[in-house]
């Protein structure tokens, strides 16, 4: 049992919890993107919990972390280069309407 | 001791009165009709020791230069209320402050009368910046009132609530400026305390609703709106011949099948482009109850109710389209795509109507960047990045447009002109000019009168316009003056355009950030603007220097390098940046016998501008020097009648005034002057440019809307 | 007892760079002039715009002031005279300086008008363009002292300043300093020709005195950050270390304000531009050259 | 283990989640933009409490410029940026509440099973962190960095690709 642990991933739960309420409940894209960010952020603050508490001498663990990192800064590059097409296209980043992209 | 008109509640005791000294050492003037004036009328605000605000927010002196046309005082009127408290007047010269409170301090229109005019200023500052008993003061132009008006027809105005007298549909209300339609030429931009209220989105946005839903239940025949209660088959939306009766999905794409008087209606609308919000119906079979939300079709209900989206209120599913389009129609603000104009009216022309009503009520209330359009709000960002090197609106991205209003007191532009500029992010999607309503010129007058009051007029180049009634008036004379005296007014008016050009160079100076450049440019144009042809002279290497220091100033080049090129102006320095070697000192006798030869660049963007500008101040000087001598033009008795015409190459082209006596008084004139030919230029140069190359453009341009409507 | 005396330092610093613009600006030197326009500004009016993002009006002037001072907080006046050494300072003075962008957006945001909302957004095109520049000077500064302490980066120019060592990241890294605190020739977000006011222009009163006073401890930390990444920071003969560190911050604020007041303020695309094309590309260069030159050669 | 670590801790933890509905919750978009930077600046805090320096102060710098990034897209993107006209952009909300609680009590009911069986180490210090750090990454996981700055470059040309405007030519 090692309380700080405990609490630092709880709220990295907590966070995940609220991301993905996020990313399917709103509408827009760039909240969706948003969302994915809690997410994870939520990541992030597990693997260092895991670092600290569990395996402070293993700096490997950190190499995660700074992936996750670049994974967020990807995932918004990306995210943020569709939903400049998509709006050039249809005028909106509204997702309600991308369901016809599953025709 | 005189109270101070703008002065802030509380006793001036212990600390207050710390403060109030603070604020008599620290004036900050805001300066007004702006500082181009105030160099042209003589008054040399930096050896006054005057720091100057570029934003009413940040000043404590509003400076007021000078006479105002009405525009004008009404639109100082604004700046007046933008300023915090404790604020102050100083008026020099005659003014007529229109709906401004009472000058705290008059003095004459000099820099004596300047620099007493500050002390006197100090001092009630240091005694009266705190007073118990203050008044708040409402500039009128920007009182509203609400009206009422119809959405079809824009002429319908009334100020009670009622129906249509030409269609029957209920008006809807709406604010406008309490003050005549002159009184919103001011707010700068600065969407101040008053600019605010199309922000009121919330409000106004429960107002429109209500306002476009009556509408709508006026407007059961609308023409385009083709009712679902007819739909009973069902169609693909990409495969027009897919028709079934049951809803289901499409035996070729697998897409859910629409019922066809929705699928139909959206072909009809241009299917994707077609919403200002880019809100398109989703087209899928989902139950359709009677309601629907006028912005978001998808939204249906069984009872009437308000839209979990946007909070509107649901309106009968039969009105949709129209109702859609009402709410398209009022997107004026959003960008237009060619096929969304293409389509755009095609069934709510009224809406349209009705909104271009509104934007233009903003544009008179003065918060032009707020249109109260629902759910709509007037923010936007820079694309420059993104779309740097490409024209920014044809590629594709639809952003939202704001109108925002610059001028007439704008420190970036010349003061007196009034523009709304549509701005998309940071660039510039179209620009108007609104010209500026000066006072007309007066006739029944004596010659002599005639030459001050339009010198008086046209305050940017005041020996140019009295050496041009001269020459009409000895036109229509018949009369003419002795050579030498003929040489000397010439040697004035090139004594003028050096000055205009230094005022110019200034201004782009200060408009750029350079002030020690703009400081020094002004200064001597201080020295120059009266001295006489020695003293000229004298003044010519450090003319030469200034003037180099100017064109070789380190990235100077790439600021002004490309900027507003311009090879269709056929008159003026612009005209003979671009190489039209067009000048009306060319063929004229007196120039003739000093050398005259008319100068050109060839690229006719900015720095050819400055480069010509420059080459034009040296010409001068060698032109003065020349004559010799610089006398100021003085009118010739008259007597009978006449008409006479004369033509002039004033510092920013040529001016001709036509002039008729009868009986010795001038009964009318007429006067042309560079500025709308080269006014008209502007919205086709700016357009697509980033605001800060559009506000380099403008002022490489040298506009003087002080002559515009003679 | 060292953070008070930094406060004290930093506050007479601000208020001698006050006077060192107010000379730039208006051409005229006098040492009162600050003092009673921060007096003035405190007895003026408060106006509040009349539909603000309220939070936004209000906070983003303090977040600005409180960025200025974190990023204050790890650079050494002189050895031992530093709030807080951390082990990883000049990464701590990059995530500072990034809120200056945030506050700067708030700000603008804040007070629902176009030029200060045109003025913030166009900082964030800016800092896109300059945080590389920031970032990547530093990153050779650190190679160099292989450490990223500020006290170690001084401690590792004791035998040759930094801006001889690479005076390709001294050029790129002053540039982007001035950039990061809006000096002309970059002060797009308040550009007076321009914007009038742009970002500063809705503010009145004590709201603007304290946005006012952020920019001052903003350009002093970049200044004293110059100092200690480029220019040894305390090192320096006969005169004690903080009298130096004080002198250089002075001279390099000196400088950069006299810089923009003779140069004209830049076209956004062209800067956005020269940074990446350019600045860039010279950055990658300055840190492989001074990888090259640390092992070859260790000074 | 101590008392004040476990405080700010639970602190900053209860910041980073209060941002995080913010961001959902509010009606402005840029507020939403920065709410979710000053979460995730609060889990930098956590970081920096945690003793992870480096990744902290990493962490608080990269989403401060990332965020504004957001914010501007939000305000591109929105049909109501400011928040004014109180629309509700969002869809299906008892789905993802119910999802957002399942994965949140999942999660919860696996930490507080888990045997975590602690002495906690004690971590080297802040200068030996950045250096080991450095180490790791110019020595054993290089090849991962250098594939996640491959990963981020092949992101940035093909965002770009996909943003740009289709030319004249590309269209038939």
């Amino acid at each position: 049992m090692i309380p700080e642990l405990m609490i630092a991933l709880s709220v990295g739960a907590a966070l995940f919890g609220v991301g993905l309420y996020g990313a399917l409940s709103q509408t827009n894209l760039v909240m969706i993107i948003m969302g994915v960010e809690l997410i994870l952020a939520a990541a992030l603050l597990n693997l260092v919990a895991f670092w600290r508490y569990l395996h402070p001498d293993v700096t490997a663990a950190k190499m995660f972390v700074l992936i996750v990192m670049a994974v967020m800064a990807v995932e918004m590059a990306v995210g943020f280069g569709i939903a400049i097409a998509r709006f050039r296209s249809r005028g909106s980043v509204e997702m309600e309407e991308a369901r016809e992209l599953k025709g | 001791m005189m109270d101070l008109s703008g002065a802030r509640q509380g006793l001036l005791r212990g600390f207050r009165g710390l403060v109030a000294g603070a604020m008599a050492r620290d004036l900050r003037a805001f300066v007004i009709p702006g500082e181009d004036i105030a160099n042209a009328r003589g008054l040399d605000l930096d050896a006054a020791g005057l720091i100057r605000a570029v934003t009413p927010r940040h000043a404590n002196v509003l400076l007021i230069a000078g006479p105002l046309p009405t525009a004008l005082a009404d639109a100082a009127s604004v700046v007046w209320a933008q300023m915090p408290r404790p604020r102050c007047i100083l008026a020099l010269g005659e003014v007529d402050l229109g709906p401004l409170p009472t000058a705290d301090v008059t003095a004459e229109m000099s820099q004596a009368g300047l620099i007493s005019g500050l002390e006197d200023l100090r001092k009630l500052l240091r005694n009266g910046a705190f007073a118990p008993d203050i008044t708040e003061f409402d500039a009128p132009a920007l009182s509203e009132r609400i009206e009422y008006t119809c959405p079809m027809h824009p002429e319908v105005v009334s100020d009670e609530p009622g129906k249509c007298p030409k269609c029957g549909m209920f008006l809807v209300e709406r604010r406008v400026s309490g003050a005549a339609s002159h009184g919103h030429e001011g707010h700068e931009g600065h969407e101040g305390h008053e600019g605010h209220e199309g922000h009121e989105g919330h409000e106004g946005h429960e107002k429109s609703s209500t306002g476009s839903t009556q509408a709508e239940k006026a407007h059961h025949h609308a023409d385009a709106v083709t009712s679902a209660e007819a739909s009973t088959s069902y169609v693909c939306p990409m495969h027009p011949e897919v028709t079934s009766d049951t809803p289901g999905s499409c035996p070729k794409c697998g897409m859910d099948l629409v019922p066809q008087a929705e699928a139909g209606e959206h072909a009809h609308q241009g299917h994707h482009a077609h919403h200002g919000h880019g809100h398109h119906a989703k087209p899928a079979s989902e139950p359709t109850g009677p309601y629907t939300c006028p912005m978001h079709p998808e939204v249906t209900s069984e009872t009437p109710g308000s839209c979990p989206k946007c909070g509107m209120d649901l309106v009968p599913q039969a009105e949709a389209g129209g109702h859609a389009h009402s709410g398209h129609g009022s997107h004026k603000h959003h960008a237009h795509t060619p096929a969304q104009e293409g389509q755009g009216g095609h069934a709510a022309h009224g809406a349209h109507g009705q909104q271009d009503a509104h934007s233009e009520h903003h544009g008179h209330a003065g918060h032009g960047a707020a249109p109260d359009i629902p759910g709509i709000e007037p923010h936007f960002m820079s694309m420059v990045e993104l779309t740097e090197g490409k024209p920014v609106s044809p590629d594709g991205l639809v952003m939202e447009w704001i109108d925002a209003p610059f001028g007439p007191f704008f420190p970036g532009l010349p003061s007196g002109l009034h523009m709304v500029l549509t701005l998309d992010g940071d660039s510039v999607a179209g620009a108007e000019i609104r010209g500026m309503e000066a006072a007309a010129l007066p006739s029944g007058v004596a010659l002599e009168d005639f030459a001050a009051s339009l010198a008086d007029a046209v305050p940017l180049s005041p020996v140019a316009m009295r050496e041009l009634a001269c020459r009409a008036a000895e036109a229509a004379t018949g009369q003419t003056a002795p050579k030498d005296v003929l040489t000397a007014r010439a040697a004035a008016v090139e004594r003028e355009r050096i000055a205009s050009h230094l005022n110019w160079l200034a201004g782009l100076a200060r408009q750029a950030g350079l002030a020690p450049l703009g400081r020094r440019a002004a200064a001597m144009e201080h020295r120059v603007r009266t001295a006489k042809a020695d003293e000229v002279a004298e003044q010519a290497t450090s003319i030469t220097s200034l003037l180099h220091v100017a064109l070789n100033r380190s990235l100077m080049g790439p600021k002004l390098t490309g900027i507003g090129t311009l090879q269709g102006a056929s008159e003026g320095p612009v005209a003979r940046a671009a190489g039209h070697a067009s000048d009306a000192r060319h063929g004229d006798g007196v120039y003739d016998e000093l050398g005259f030869e008319p100068i050109t660049q060839d690229e006719g963007d900015a720095m050819a501008r400055l480069r010509q500008r420059c080459a034009e101040i040296a010409q001068s000087l060698d032109l003065i020097a020349e004559a010799g001598a610089i006398a100021i033009p003085v009118m010739p008795r008259a007597k009978g009648d006449g008409h006479g015409m004369a033509t002039l190459e004033t510092p920013r082209g040529p001016a001709t005034l036509h002039l008729t006596l009868k009986g010795g008084m001038v009964s009318s004139t007429h006067l042309t002057t560079p500025f709308a030919a080269l006014a008209a230029h502007v919205p086709d140069l700016i357009k697509q440019m980033e605001l800060a190359d559009a506000l380099t453009a403008i002022a490489s341009l040298d506009l003087d809307p002080w002559s515009a409507s003679q | 007892m060292s953070i008070a005396m930094i406060l004290l330092a930093l506050a007479v610093g601000c208020y001698a760079v006050a006077v060192l613009e107010s000379w730039a600006v208006h051409g005229r030197l006098s040492l009162t002039r600050p003092a009673t326009s921060a007096l003035a500004l405190l007895g003026r009016e408060q106006i509040m715009p009349r539909t603000p993002d309220r939070l936004f009006f209000e906070s983003g002037p303090v977040l600005l002031l409180v960025a200025g001072l974190l990023s204050v907080a790890v650079i050494p006046l002189a050895p031992g005279l530093i709030i807080t050494d951390l082990a990883i300072g000049a990464l701590f003075l990059n995530a500072a300086l990034a809120y200056v962008l945030v506050a700067l957006i708030m700000a603008g945001w804040g007070p629902n008008g176009a030029y200060g909302m045109i003025g913030g957004w166009r900082f964030l095109g800016q800092f896109i363009a300059y945080a590389m520049l920031i970032v990547m000077p530093i990153t050779a500064v650190a190679m160099r002292a292989e450490s990223l302490s500020t006290t170690q980066i001084v401690l590792s120019q004791a035998a040759l300043w930094n801006v001889a060592y690479q005076p390709i990241g001294f050029v790129l890294f002053v540039i982007a300093a001035m950039g990061v605190a809006w000096l002309p020739p970059i002060d797009l977000p308040t550009g007076g020709g321009d914007l009038a006011g742009g970002v500063e222009a809705e503010y009145t009163g004590a709201r603007l005195a304290v946005l006012r006073l952020a920019r001052l401890v903003i350009i002093v930390a970049l200044a004293s950050a110059t100092v200690t990444f480029y220019l040894g920071g305390w090192l320096g003969p006969w005169l004690p270390g903080w009298v130096w560190t004080a002198l250089k911050t002075l001279a390099v604020a000196a400088g950069m304000l006299a810089l923009g007041s003779r140069l004209p303020r830049l076209r956004e695309a062209k800067y956005l531009e020269l940074s990446w094309k350019l600045g860039i590309t010279l950055a990658l260069a300055n840190i492989f050259l001074v990888g090259v030159i640390a092992l070859v050669v260790p000074i | 283990m101590s008392l004040a670590t476990a405080l700010f801790l639970a602190f900053f933890g209860v910041a980073a989640i209060w941002f995080g509905i913010v961001v959902f919750r509010t009606h402005s978009m840029v507020r939403s933009a920065i709410a979710l930077l000053f979460s995730q600046t609060a889990i930098g805090a956590m970081f920096l409490v945690m003793q992870a320096e480096f990744l902290g102060v990493l962490q608080i710098m990269m989403m401060a410029t990332e965020m504004s990034v957001m914010a501007i897209f939000m305000v591109m993107f929105m049909m109501d940026p400011g928040g004014m006209g109180k629309m509700d952009m969002t869809h299906q909300k008892r789905l993802s509440l119910w999802a957002g609680g399942i994965g949140l009590v999942a999660a919860l009911v696996v930490i507080w099973t888990a045997g975590w069986q602690g002495p906690v180490p004690d971590v080297p210090g802040a200068d030996e962190q950045a250096r080991l750090l450095g180490r790791e990454i110019l020595g054993r996981s290089m090849f991962i960095f250098e594939s996640a700055a491959l990963m981020i470059l092949t992101a940035m040309i093909a965002a770009t690709m996909v943003a740009i405007a289709p030319q004249e030519e590309d269209t038939p």
